[in-house]
């Protein structure tokens, strides 16, 4: 049986309604309006094709989806207003509330929302010619999907989205995938209002009159690199929870010079303040509470070694071969790197706040109301420093012994590749190379920073396996473990472990040995809470055999100036949840360090009990 | 020469220069008279000063030359004493007005001939619009150019080199000056045009009552147009009399060399009479004579202290140690006998 | 005339032809990483496959080259393909040349009057204090480097004149600033060029001829030489009017200003090829047009100007 | 025939004995008249009389002359090293300069992750200029060959001129991007990417000069008497274009600082790790809002100033004093 | 006369500038003989393309039609290698402008042996040194001045040291175009002195170009009138002076300014009005005819009776 869970209003205040103190004691601002200066425009406003965080982020507002997360990060119902699930898992029925609207911009009311508009976004997506970037994502769980999508079948009532009628969709997987809820927030997901799609053809998201809403927000004035202006949609079905009133975003291509300014100014709600301008707003008396960290993401970074260089001879590939399949030489630079220095360059403050142990970030998923990263071996490396001087100078040594034996020449040399439009990881290349060659010795290791410009870097550094050591990021797809033991699948284009030589105990390769743990975890479809485990348990054997090295969690745009508290969002850790100004209210001053840590903390409790709640 | 009125007296002048932080002096102390209605003569090698002595009149002098000592009475005043663009304007083109040399450059390649000439007009005469335009025409017709009305609104570059020059004149004529300095006005024409625009300014000098001063090294223009001659050497007027006397009667050594070395006068066959070396170096200063390193007939003297002028007639002077009563005598060279001998013949041919 | 205006136009569409065939190639050198955005990695060779096909990038170069000049004969610029896919290139291209336009000529007006004075201010008073001001200004504008003053003007001058520190097109104190900032450049160059070009013109004979005739200096200066200095300058005016089309990418970054500045170098980093190829066009064709136009313009100053006999397209 | 002196009286005691005559020497008096001039001499001469362009050059040799030495003096740090404070083991950042709170000494502070700004400023200094001077260099060696080829040699004009009109047209950008993204982003990236677009407007200006000259008397003369076109171009042409041609080097030099600010500005400088003033700029450039870090952007912007500025003035007034017009 | 050596022949030399509409025929159908050994002048109003004859003559600018026969062989169009060398060698050019006409940046010394460097026939540098050092003396000049530079020399040393330059080269026909017009009237003897000097000594043929009649009456032996691109009378000097037939040399004649004032006065200039003398050209086209032995004419056949008659009386 499925599980239906209450359809009952998040526990937000009532809505506002006329003559109440909208203030709320002089807590929020009188005036909900949020202005924003933005550096990167959109490039389409159809959602059915692109999958950039800023597309999305737009889109987030103005087209709702069956299924939505309150701010604690619990599933709540949207537009649909229940569901179920066969017991096979295959088949997820939903109900659609009655009385939705299609609005056009001006919030002229166009249509109902009803379950075609489903079938007919899925139909759009999987058409190969409107190359929709989410379309994997549907065909990875859908039935039949990627048959249609490769054209094997062109019958798309073969595949499976169906509108039984107009407010019953059923969706029919091609096995069971027990976190498929999670992706239905995914833009891949978004109803789209099928005549109007028709209508547009190509011209469908290129304007704002080119898309109809029934989302939160109507885009009332889009000018590409002007401005985007949207106001709160009337007729949207839960609008009592919508406060702010209007978005108010200014194009401005040095936002990130002038964002600080203008917030100082008054000019703006929100600013990001980089990391080189931090020290003027931590230690300016009046700016210094005036700035806040931003929200833990779910983006993490880690670095990973390369078990099939590709690279010039001039770096010599065979001889690093020897030394990345030696278990201590890749110890030996886990213990040697200091994460926290690497991370000071982006978050100087407090770059604590952002080191991260392992792969899957906390507060991603939970069982049972305990967080991924406590369960299974993985709680072991929470607490853990890799960083140890001492331990790095004896895997050294150790490491020397063995591959000196192995016939490897030293010093090993180390190609470290970078993008050169992101400054700080230019930055953290510095730091990391300097503090290798030192505390292990360059007479050990001989780091060669690769400089790469943005265009073609991945093609050119990680794809290409052009590196020896570097610093890559995962994100995640849906709400399950899963997702971050993508890179470092077969085939995959992360670190190519499958080419490792090394052989445990046992005698066994070590990779096959991380490889058959994962099979073991995805097949285990019932029992979650095993599942969890059994990944749990395959990330920390990653870890600990140093196939990589945990570093950092995203965390939004770092530092803010801003009158937004995140914490009243709606909270998930993908899709598009995050994005949705829901639930968003201003401010009446600037968020301090300090409020915001204590809401963070508020939070942080609220939400177990959330989730324990959401679990029963 | 009409009559004796003096319009314009040069004593003693000296000219300076100061070229890359050295001194150059231009003119060396020259004298000149200038007579009501004359046409005077100045001929002289290139870099003898012919310009700037004439350009010093008008204070035209270039921005890194002054006058040194010495005056340049015109009208009861000393131009030498003027300093300022106001003093000037009063002379320039209304008083003394100049024809320069290279017909080429000299006009405004973007104005219409016949606005320059009016621009002219409108300043020293009076006449503003379309009565400036008449007169304009009126005198671009009086230095000869045909359908002048179609020829006002035309530009320089669409006239030949002789027209071009006419046009130069007009428009010093046009500012109604009493006197006009031609320098070098037909150097870069050609024989039978040059013979056309020196007629033209002798028709000119009559119908404007013109004193006119002539600066060029061709003594065959000379003789057509000079009553008398100035012949000027290394900053100095070395010798000046009456065009007949200058030709006939030369008494300094470099009139001789000046006059012997045309091919007119050479015979074919024989070698031409030539000065040798160069003039002498301004930078420095000219001990003596100036001429005396080059002169054949030069005496001691001439080494040791500059000559004064010598009186030879009432209307002819030159600067030479040759006329004094103690000088050996020497006689001009043959050349010079032979033309005075044949010009006697043709005299008593034409009685 | 005509027909030298035809052949020359012809072949000016002949270079232009060539170049945009060099930029077209160029362009393919590019990473195919470049078309897709920042999802790159999540994206599956069917997806990756599908979109360049739909590019067209999958034909072999020649058919590609081929489809290429046909719609470009057809006089179809297309449609951006990365930038804002699907909508047309000159409708991006549209607003955007009006705004920078609009900016271009009002700085460049203002740089013509400022720099024009001040040159001629320059060449009256050469080697005395409007000159060597002058040349203060010259040099540091043109030595150092615009980033810099460009922040300085924009923080300080909207803190003391209480300027906005953003452009918004319907508050116009915020065009002051903008414009300042992009005729501080201009300004410098005019006033160098018409000041050696007054010099050079202060030299000629016709000026001595002039002085002679009894004119005062400053009416030299304003009947004779001003005209005179300013032809060389002519030659180049429609080209640089022209060219304020494509904007200035700093000034337009720090002020928010919707132009083209620095469009050319977001595209091409973009990889929009056909955006990339329109804005090559466009700007080739307004350096031809331009330097046209500026020969034309020069052929009214200058009545010894024919430019009936022979001549490249410069 | 009465003859009066006029200014003198006849009595005058002047020596008889001097009323002879002199002795007459043909070439002596060929010897008379020889002006020293010089051209370069003159050059130099004006040159020297402008104080400013006097004290710039000063300012500007010593410059050069310290980036070079700079390394080699006592007690100065690495431009590249991140220093980390022993207490708290992480960076030295943003330390203001000379700040006595902090053990150690960085005498124009440090940056964000802890270099020492003044090793910085001068190890970018040094870049910079080098990349300024190379780029002038190759430019004049592709810029003459290609001008004078172009300029004088006909049957070569149309080709030239065809090529030269086709590559102006194509946008620096688009190659310069391009370019950087075939070849590594490094200072050889750089320097080539300057040069592939900075030869045009050398080779054009050469040509102009080249055509002007080109049918001077002279060249006429070297033709009628068999002299190679080769010796035609390195004899009689090149010398007259030397002095334009160091100005326009002169000019090119921060014209080629000035343009790697730019691409540093549009993200396609050097890498980051390679100090140049335009990476320096670009760092300090997020820091005008702040005015406790204005320091990071004033030092480089000083230097880059003072460099631009002192070649600048230099190129424009070597320009002026070899013009032989102005040497009055 | 006749019985000369004839050391170049012109025959119906056509030099044209310019292409399609913009043409311009500056020089028209040209015939004439240098003997050797002789000065032929050649003089004309500017622009009536007597530097265009030279330059054609010494293969600057190309002839249009028309043969350049020097010494028997054809020199104009495409002529091989060897021949090329030859020609350079022997036909040599002064040019009108000493100042214009010598590299300002070269030393004197270049400036001499840039022949000799071409034609590679100085033996060794001593050699080399020698010649120069010769022909600097053969013009009067120091051989010091060698290691100078141009600008120290006055006008009429410059042009010296660009006869130096030719000298060196031993040319059989040198061109002289305008040698002595840029220069001032006290050092034009000096130029005209030892250019007769020269021949003398060197046998040297001149084609001896320039405007002031005077000057080529003086220093030719027979004297070519040209006018606007056509030969209008060819005679020699003495008898060109004495006997001009054609209007438009007649007008040349009497325009020569003379250095004395009593005849400069009285002078009257004859004016050459070509529509007016001839109104017949259209129907009846001028030829080129030899009226009477070495004095040749450009007349039609109505102007030829006219001619003869004022040559009978
Ligand atoms: N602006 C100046 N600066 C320095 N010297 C000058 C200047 N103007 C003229 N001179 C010098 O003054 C002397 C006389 O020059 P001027 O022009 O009067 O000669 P000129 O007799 O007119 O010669 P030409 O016949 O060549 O015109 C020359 O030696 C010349 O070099
Ligand atoms: N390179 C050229 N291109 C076009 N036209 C030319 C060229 N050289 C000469 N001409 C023209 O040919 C005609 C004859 O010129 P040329 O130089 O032979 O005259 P010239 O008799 O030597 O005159 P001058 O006495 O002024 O030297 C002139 O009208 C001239 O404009
Ligand atoms: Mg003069
Ligand atoms: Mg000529």
């Amino acid at each position: 049986g499925g599980t239906n869970p209450d359809p009952a209003q998040p526990e937000q205040p009532e809505g506002p309604s006329q003559g109440e103190d909208i203030t709320e004691g002089g807590k929020y601002a009188a005036e909900q309006v949020y202005k924003y200066t933005y550096a990167e425009e959109i490039t389409t406003l159809n959602y059915l094709i692109n999958t950039t965080w800023i597309d999305m982020s737009v889109a987030a507002n103005l087209v709702d989806t069956l299924v939505q997360y309150d701010k604690y990060g619990v599933l709540q119902p949207a537009l649909a207003e229940k569901w179920e699930v066969s017991e096979d898992g295959l088949e997820w029925t939903f109900h659609l509330k009655k009385g939705i609207k299609w609005v056009d911009f001006e919030g002229n009311e166009v249509a109902e929302t009803t379950a075609n508009d489903f079938v007919a976004s899925a139909k759009y997506i999987l058409t190969k010619v409107n190359e929709s970037e989410s379309a994997n994502v549907v065909y990875s769980v859908i039935k039949n999907a990627e048959e249609y999508f490769n054209e094997e079948i062109t019958d798309f009532t073969q595949v499976g989205v169906k509108a039984t009628d107009d407010y019953t969709l059923v969706y029919t997987l091609k096995e069971p995938v027990p976190y498929f809820e999670s992706m239905l927030t995914y833009v891949s997901f978004f109803p789209v209002y099928e005549p109007f799609l028709e209508e547009m053809g190509d011209v469908f998201g290129t304007a704002n009159s080119a898309i109809l809403y029934n989302g939160p927000y109507l885009l009332t004035e889009f000018e590409p690199q002007i401005k985007r202006l949207s106001t709160k949609n009337e007729a949207y079905w839960d609008k009592d929870n919508v406060f702010v009133k209007v978005l108010d975003y200014k194009y401005n291509k040095e936002a990130s010079s002038l964002g600080g300014e203008l917030f100082r100014r008054g000019e703006v709600s929100h600013a990001v303040i980089p990391t080189t301008n931090l020290d003027e707003w931590m230690t300016n008396p009046e700016l210094k509470d005036k700035i806040s960290p931003d929200r833990l993401g779910t983006y993490t970074y880690f670095y990973v070694f390369n078990f099939k260089p590709q690279f010039d001879a001039e770096y010599e590939p065979e001889n690093w071969k020897i030394a990345v399949n030696n278990v201590n030489f890749r110890k030996s630079i886990v213990a040697a790197l200091n994460r926290r220095a690497a991370v000071a360059t982006e978050d100087p403050y407090n770059p604590d706040y952002r080191v991260l142990n392992t792969i899957t970030p906390p507060n991603f998923t939970s069982q049972d109301g305990l967080d991924y990263t406590d369960i299974g071996e993985l709680s072991a490396l929470k607490g853990k420093d890799f960083y140890n001087e001492a331990e790095a100078k004896s895997l050294k040594e150790k490491a020397v012994e063995e591959l000196t034996a192995a016939g490897a020449k030293f010093p090993v040399k180390i190609l470290m590749p970078y993008n050169t439009n992101s400054s700080y990881w230019a930055q953290e290349a510095q730091v990391v190379k300097q503090g290798l060659e030192t505390i292990l010795g360059s007479d050990y290791v001989q780091v060669t920073l690769l400089p790469h410009a943005p265009t073609g870097f991945l093609d050119g550094t990680r794809r290409a396996g052009n590196y020896s050591f570097m610093q890559v990021n995962w994100g995640p797809d849906y709400a399950d473990p899963q997702t971050y033991t993508d890179p470092f699948r077969r085939d995959g284009n992360y670190n190519f472990p499958e080419y490792t030589t090394e052989v445990d105990a046992d005698g066994k390769n070590i990779y096959e040995v991380y490889e058959s743990m994962i099979q073991e975890a995805k097949a285990e479809l019932i029992d979650l809470t095993k599942r969890y485990e059994l990944f749990a348990n395959a990330e920390a054997y990653l870890i600990n055999n140093a196939f990589v090295m945990p570093l950092k969690v995203s965390a939004g745009d770092g530092y803010v100036a801003s009158v937004i508290l995140p914490f009243e969002r709606p909270y998930a850790p993908f899709g598009i949840a995050t994005m949705t100004w829901k639930g968003a209210r201003l401010l009446a001053d600037p968020i301090s360090m300090e409020e915001f840590e204590n809401a963070q903390e508020e939070w942080q409790t609220e939400r177990e009990n959330a989730l324990k709640e959401a679990a029963k | 020469m009409t009559n004796n009125e003096k319009v314009l007296s040069v004593d003693n002048l000296v000219i300076k220069f100061n070229l890359r932080g050295q001194e150059l002096t231009a003119i060396r102390g020259a004298s000149l008279e200038l007579y009501k209605g004359e046409s005077l003569a100045i001929v002289g090698e290139s870099g003898s000063g012919k310009s700037v002595f004439t350009k010093s009149f008008m204070g035209l002098l270039d921005a890194n030359g002054r006058i040194e000592s010495g005056s340049i009475i015109y009208k009861d005043n000393d131009l030498a004493k003027y300093k300022t663009e106001d003093d000037w304007i009063k002379i320039r083109g209304k008083e003394i007005a100049m024809v320069f040399q290279d017909p080429m450059t000299s006009l405004n390649p973007l104005k219409t001939v016949g606005k320059q000439v009016q621009e002219s007009i409108e300043l020293h005469q009076n006449l503003q619009g379309e009565e400036a335009k008449k007169l304009a025409v009126e005198i671009l017709n009086d230095v000869g150019i045909s359908e002048p009305e179609r020829r006002y609104k035309q530009y320089p570059h669409e006239f030949s080199g002789g027209m071009r020059q006419r046009v130069v004149i007009a428009i010093a004529v046009a500012c109604n000056p009493n006197i006009l300095i031609c320098d070098e006005p037909t150097t870069a024409l050609d024989v039978t045009i040059q013979a056309q625009i020196l007629q033209l300014l002798k028709n000119l000098q009559k119908k404007y009552q013109l004193t006119i001063i002539y600066i060029t090294h061709d003594l065959g223009v000379v003789a057509n147009v000079a009553d008398r001659i100035a012949v000027m050497y290394a900053g100095d007027i070395i010798e000046l009399g009456l065009s007949e006397e200058v030709f006939f009667d030369p008494k300094h050594p470099y009139t001789w060399a000046l006059l012997s070395s045309l091919p007119q006068l050479g015979i074919k066959g024989e070698e031409l009479y030539s000065i040798k070396g160069t003039p002498p170096n301004l930078f420095k200063e000219i001990k003596g004579d100036a001429f005396a390193p080059r002169n054949p007939h030069a005496l001691k003297i001439d080494f040791e202290k500059r000559p004064p002028y010598f009186e030879v007639t009432p209307t002819h002077k030159a600067r030479t140690w040759l006329l004094d009563p103690r000088a050996p005598k020497v006689e001009p060279p043959l050349s010079i006998q032979k033309m005075r001998e044949m010009e006697v013949k043709r005299g008593e041919r034409l009685e | 005339m005509m027909k030298y205006y035809v052949t020359r136009l012809f072949r000016s569409f002949l270079t232009l032809m060539i170049v945009i065939t060099i930029v077209f190639l160029l362009m393919r050198m590019m990473p195919i990483e470049g078309y897709f955005g920042s999802g790159f990695d999540k994206l599956d060779a069917g997806q990756i496959e599908a979109k360049l096909k739909n590019l067209g990038l999958l034909d072999p170069l020649p058919v590609q080259l081929k489809n290429f000049y046909i719609s470009l004969l057809k006089g179809d610029l297309g449609q951006s393909i990365t930038y804002r896919p699907k909508v047309d290139n000159t409708k991006i291209l549209g607003d955007k040349l009006i705004t920078s336009l609009r900016f271009g000529v009002a700085s460049l007006t203002l740089s013509l009057i400022v720099g024009l004075s001040l040159g001629i201010l320059m060449a009256r008073h050469k080697g005395k204090f409007w000159d060597k001001f002058g040349t203060c200004y010259v040099v540091g504008a043109n030595a150092v480097p615009a980033v810099i003053y460009y922040l300085l003007i924009q923080v300080f001058f909207t803190d003391i004149f209480k300027l906005p520190l953003l452009f918004d097109k319907s508050v116009p104190k915020s065009w002051i600033l903008p414009i300042l900032c992009l005729s501080l450049v201009t300004t410098a160059y005019y006033a160098m060029w018409i000041r050696r070009y007054m010099v050079d013109e202060l030299n000629k004979d016709y000026v001595r001829l002039a002085r002679a005739k009894g004119l005062k200096s400053k009416e030299i200066m304003i009947r004779h030489v001003m005209r005179n200095a300013f032809v060389p300058m002519a030659q180049y005016l429609p080209a640089s009017i022209l060219y304020t089309v494509a904007g200035s990418i700093y000034v337009e970054s720090l002020f928010s200003i919707p132009g083209t500045g620095g469009l050319l170098v977001t595209v091409i980093q973009r990889q929009d090829n056909t955006l990339v190829q329109a804005l090559v066009l466009l700007y080739s064709s307004i350096g031809i047009v331009g330097l046209m136009l500026g020969d034309i313009l020069m052929s009214a100053f200058d009545p010894r100007i024919k430019l009936s006999h022979e001549g490249g397209s410069r | 025939m009465t003859r009066k002196k006029i200014m003198n009286d006849i009595n005058d005691n002047i020596d008889p004995s001097l009323f002879e005559f002199a002795e007459y020497d043909e070439t002596k008096s060929e010897l008379t008249g020889y002006s020293n001039y010089s051209f370069w001499k003159s050059t130099f001469q004006v040159f020297m009389k402008n104080k400013v362009a006097v004290a710039l050059l000063i300012l500007i040799v010593s410059v050069v002359l310290f980036t070079a030495i700079q390394p080699y003096l006592p007690n100065q740090k690495s431009p590249t090293q991140i220093y980390i404070n022993p207490e708290t083991g992480l960076q030295y950042r943003n330390i203001r300069p000379n700040d006595p709170s902090v053990s150690e000494n960085f005498i124009f502070g440090t940056n964000s992750i802890g270099q020492d700004l003044w090793a910085r400023i001068w190890s970018g200094t040094r870049t910079s200029l080098f990349i300024g001077v190379s780029v002038a260099i190759f430019e004049a060696i592709v810029g003459i060959t290609i001008g004078a080829l172009w300029g004088y040699v006909r049957k070569l004009d149309a080709v030239i001129t065809e090529v030269y009109n086709v590559w102006d047209n194509i946008p620096t950008t688009v190659v310069l991007i391009i370019l950087t993204y075939v070849m590594k982003p490094s200072i050889s990236t750089i320097i080539f990417a300057m040069c592939m677009t900075g030869w045009l407007q050398m080779a054009r200006f050469v040509r102009n000069l080249i055509l002007i000259i080109r049918d001077r008397e002279y060249n006429l003369a070297s033709r009628c008497l068999g002299t190679p076109t080769s010796r035609i171009i390195t004899k009689n042409l090149l010398p007259y274009l030397v002095s334009v041609i160091m100005l326009r080097m002169a000019l090119a030099i921060p014209a080629a600082i000035g343009n790697e600010v730019f691409l540093s500005y549009i993200g396609m400088g050097l890498p980051i790790d390679i100090p140049s003033l335009g990476n320096l700029i670009n760092e300090g450039r997020a820091l005008m809002m702040d005015p406790n870090q204005r320091y990071q952007l004033f030092f480089p912007a000083a230097v880059i100033s003072v460099v631009t500025i002192s070649f600048y003035v230099i190129g424009n007034v070597f320009a002026d004093s070899a013009d032989p017009r102005n040497h009055v | 006369m006749s019985n000369k050596e004839c050391l170049l022949e012109v025959k119906n030399l056509r030099v044209e500038f310019g292409k399609g509409k913009q043409k311009f025929v500056a020089v028209n159908d040209v015939s004439f003989n240098i003997y050797k050994g002789e000065t032929f002048g050649l003089v004309g109003e500017s622009g009536s393309g007597k530097t265009t004859i030279g330059r054609a003559i010494i293969r600057i600018n190309p002839a249009a039609s028309g043969d350049i026969i020097y010494n028997g062989q054809k020199i104009s169009g495409k002529i091989d290698k060897e021949l090329d060398s030859q020609v350079t060698r022997k036909i040599q050019m002064i040019f009108q402008d000493p100042m214009a006409s010598l590299n300002e940046r070269a030393k004197v010394d270049y400036i001499v042996s840039e022949g000799l460097y071409n034609l590679k026939n100085y033996g060794s540098e001593e050699g080399r040194k020698k010649k120069v050092e010769q022909a600097l003396l053969d013009v009067g000049l120091l051989p010091e001045f060698a290691s100078r530079f141009p600008h120290e020399f006055s006008g009429g040393q410059r042009q010296r040291i660009g006869i130096a330059r030719v000298l060196v080269m031993e040319p059989e026909l040198v061109i002289a175009d305008e040698p002595i017009s840029a220069l001032d009237v006290s050092i034009r003897a000096q130029v005209i002195n030892l250019l007769s000097d020269l021949q003398k000594k060197k046998g040297l043929t001149y084609l001896f170009i320039a405007h002031d009649l005077s000057v080529v009456r003086f220093i030719s032996d027979r004297i070519a009138v040209i006018y606007k691109g056509n030969i209008v009378e060819l005679a020699e000097s003495e008898k060109l002076f004495a006997n001009p037939l054609h209007p438009y040399t007649k007008s040349l004649l009497s325009a020569i300014p003379t250095p004395n004032p009593n005849v400069e006065r009285n002078k009257i200039i004859e004016v050459y009005e070509p529509k007016k003398s001839h109104f017949d050209y259209d129907s009846n086209r001028p030829k080129w005819v030899e009226i009477e032995p070495e004095h040749y004419i450009l007349a039609n056949d109505r102007e030829l009776e006219g001619y003869k008659k004022i040559m009978g009386r």
